[in-house]
């Protein structure tokens, strides 16, 4: 039996990946959820687009403040050493060059890196921009973190997305609820599967092709 | 003497005119509600809206957007289900898109005299189509321009008589830059406070950006 | 005889002239002086380049605070309701058009407004451009604060600057030991004489053509 | 767990390249005093300084001039007899005039990922002869480019393990724009705090743009 992660395995596959010291920016949905992961003995510190350096835990019902929220406007608390800043030094931050890392969802990635994670196609009402785009090429690495492929059944890892590009040549590494797989110069190439999944099983949910790492 | 205090919401949003621009600054927390509610009830038609967001089905903004005053919206995030979308499809609402950290810039860049500026951010999307790209540094970048605008609608925690303002925690968010790039910069404080108690090194936004306070304490629609 | 105004002269009347409100950046030298001139009732409030918002009257020597200086790298105090900001944002203030007034010194201003004040020559080896370039194309109006002509008795005020130009067309006024002098679309127009000179003995001291106002 | 305090002036200052482009902030106050002289002691030449002011005949920006370790100074301003004019003239160092805001912006473009913006300031002087100027807006506009840096020298009243800064009053001048733009940011700070001392929303600089931290207190050269 494959031993699919659920969305908190993902998000938790992820974090034991995160070493001690980075900063880090989570985007909304499911890597919202890696800094719950991290385990304890390392320090890394979780920036929100909307001028937060430092997010601490997620605060009990009864301890949300309505003035500290997170980019999914969910109530948060501050860590200690934090720092809170304005719009566009937050984003000076991400598009700067000074998160080691931004952990996206996605609708779609290519091969070559390409992210599609706002829309469906242009005639699509919904529009969900937000800094992905800003993120995505601003940040030293970008991971993304999604189902391997849609509830119809649809691959999500492409030669080419079908969808909108939020940018071109970013992702470095994509966790999914079958594998971790790493874009390389050469395609997409599998450093992990889960228990009981074997390659030509997750070549066949796959859409572009599979290299083994 | 410098007082920019004003005893009223409607003194707060007289002289705003159809087809002004007007940034609305806000993320979750620090939205200028009650000046938007103003807005709504001062009667100015034909706006063009700067927000973050226009993702709501109601709220000040989706009411502003229903009553038919915005002629557009420039914001980074829309839904299905919102206002905007609603108006959109009917041809009664034009939506720009765009990316939250260029919003952002724009509005920065408006407020600092810098007319225009190359990111890299969407330069390789299809917001980019039809506008001028160039290679810098071996980065393609796209041209921004500055947002102005004509009203700012901000809002802070404490202010001062000489409008320097401090923003409790995430509720400082777009409202900094967004008092820097109105030409009328009206606020809604939950303080007035004393000038001098916000000591020189705290102050989050200068009072030099600001033209009108209006002093909303908590629980309070004004 | 003439009452020509010495160099704080100057400065005490173009303080005349600030209105109570007004957000004011004053240059390094003889516009320096403008502050300690504004008349009791009114709150003028003085930018510097390096981050100050709301200068106060200088310390006496004994109560310098080495960490606090104007831009001209003197000792300053605060004003009750100032504020700190970084050199970015200082400038943000200057080039952002928020500077109701920006007073500045001139080696040259021609009658088209252009603004010469930052080197005698390319060749020559002191070249203080300093902020003036970014204050003088920000600020909503540049006043120039000079004296009439120079140590060797040429004129300051002409047709064409033949120095190096620090911005095109941005002086509005220009107060001089001799004068105040108004640019305007029809050139320089004569607002004001020293007790004791007239407009012909005026229109001889300076190399552009005057009106009178 | 971060800690990004070191334990000498030469261990701050270790592994700066010859060729290195630096970052120099202050302006009055706030100058790197102690880190300019380790830069000085650590040897290496053939650097860009980048720094508001190179009026001076003595002092560490001078002394490393002095030294012929300095191939290009950038800076708003220099005398006739600084030793930056003196070495000018003896074609042992080149100059780049920048206007001081633009000097401010190109940094801060630096630090926030913006490879070039537009100005009015200049673009009508002889600085910007022989570049690329266009009007928007109805002004004329001159192309400048963001300064990114290998490393920044920076000066702090306060600091925390995680490089979280405070800069007291004028201090602050360059220091928090110098300290986003470099690859290898530098502090030299008066007192070191434990983590959660700075209130959060009174923070100047951020830790995320500090990557040493050296303790010199008030009086000592470290």
């Amino acid at each position: 039996m494959i031993e699919a992660r659920d969305r908190l395995g993902i998000a938790r596959r992820i974090a034991q990946d995160i070493p001690d010291g980075w900063f880090v920016n989570l985007g909304i949905g499911m890597p919202t959820a890696v800094s719950d992961y991290i385990p304890a003995d390392r320090e890394v510190i979780f920036h929100a687009e909307n001028g937060v350096i430092g997010i601490g835990p997620a605060p009990a019902p009864e301890d949300a403040d309505p003035y500290l929220v997170n980019a999914g406007v969910q109530p948060i608390t501050l860590r200690t050493g934090a720092a809170l800043v304005h719009h566009a030094d937050s984003f000076a931050i991400a598009r700067g060059g000074h998160l080691d890392l931004c952990v996206l969802g996605a609708f779609q990635v290519a091969e070559t890196g390409d992210l599609a994670n706002w829309a469906h196609g242009l005639s699509e009402p919904t529009k969900q921009i937000g800094g992905a785009m800003d993120l995505a090429v601003g940040a030293k690495r970008v991971w993304v973190a999604m189902e391997h492929g849609t509830r119809g059944g649809e691959p999500r890892l492409l030669p080419r997305c079908t969808y909108p590009l939020t940018a071109r040549g970013v992702v470095r590494r994509i966790y999914t609820d079958l594998a971790v797989i790493d874009v390389t110069d050469a395609g997409f190439t599998v450093i992990e599967m889960v228990p009981g999944l074997d390659f030509d099983t997750l070549q066949s949910r796959t859409g572009a092709t599979l290299r083994r790492g | 003497m410098i007082d920019k205090l004003v005893p009223s919401l409607t003194a707060a949003m007289a002289g705003i005119e159809d087809g002004a621009t007007v940034l609305v600054a806000g993320f979750g927390a620090g939205i200028p509600d009650t000046l938007l509610r103003g807005l709504l009830a001062q009667g100015a038609r034909d706006l063009t809206l700067v927000v973050n967001a226009a993702a709501s089905e109601e709220g000040p903004v989706s009411d502003l957007m229903a009553a038919g005053r915005v002629r557009k919206v420039v914001c980074s995030f829309v839904r299905a289900a919102s206002t905007a979308t609603k108006l959109h499809r009917e041809g009664r609402l034009e939506i720009e898109m765009v990316p939250q950290g260029t919003l952002a810039e724009r509005i920065r860049a408006g407020g600092a005299g810098i007319p225009g500026f190359y990111t890299p951010t969407a330069a390789d999307t299809v917001l980019a189509e039809g506008r001028e790209t160039r290679v810098i540094g071996g980065k393609l970048c796209l041209l921004e321009h500055a947002i102005e605008a004509d009203v700012a609608l901000v809002d802070a925690w404490e202010a001062d008589r000489w409008g320097n303002l401090t923003h409790r925690a995430t509720a400082r968010n777009f409202n900094p830059v967004m008092a820097m790039a109105g030409r009328l910069t009206i606020v809604q404080t939950r303080h007035v406070v004393p000038l001098g108690t916000i000591p020189p090194q705290h102050v989050h936004t200068a009072g030099v950006f600001v033209d009108r306070v209006l002093h909303v304490p908590e629980g309070e629609a004004a």
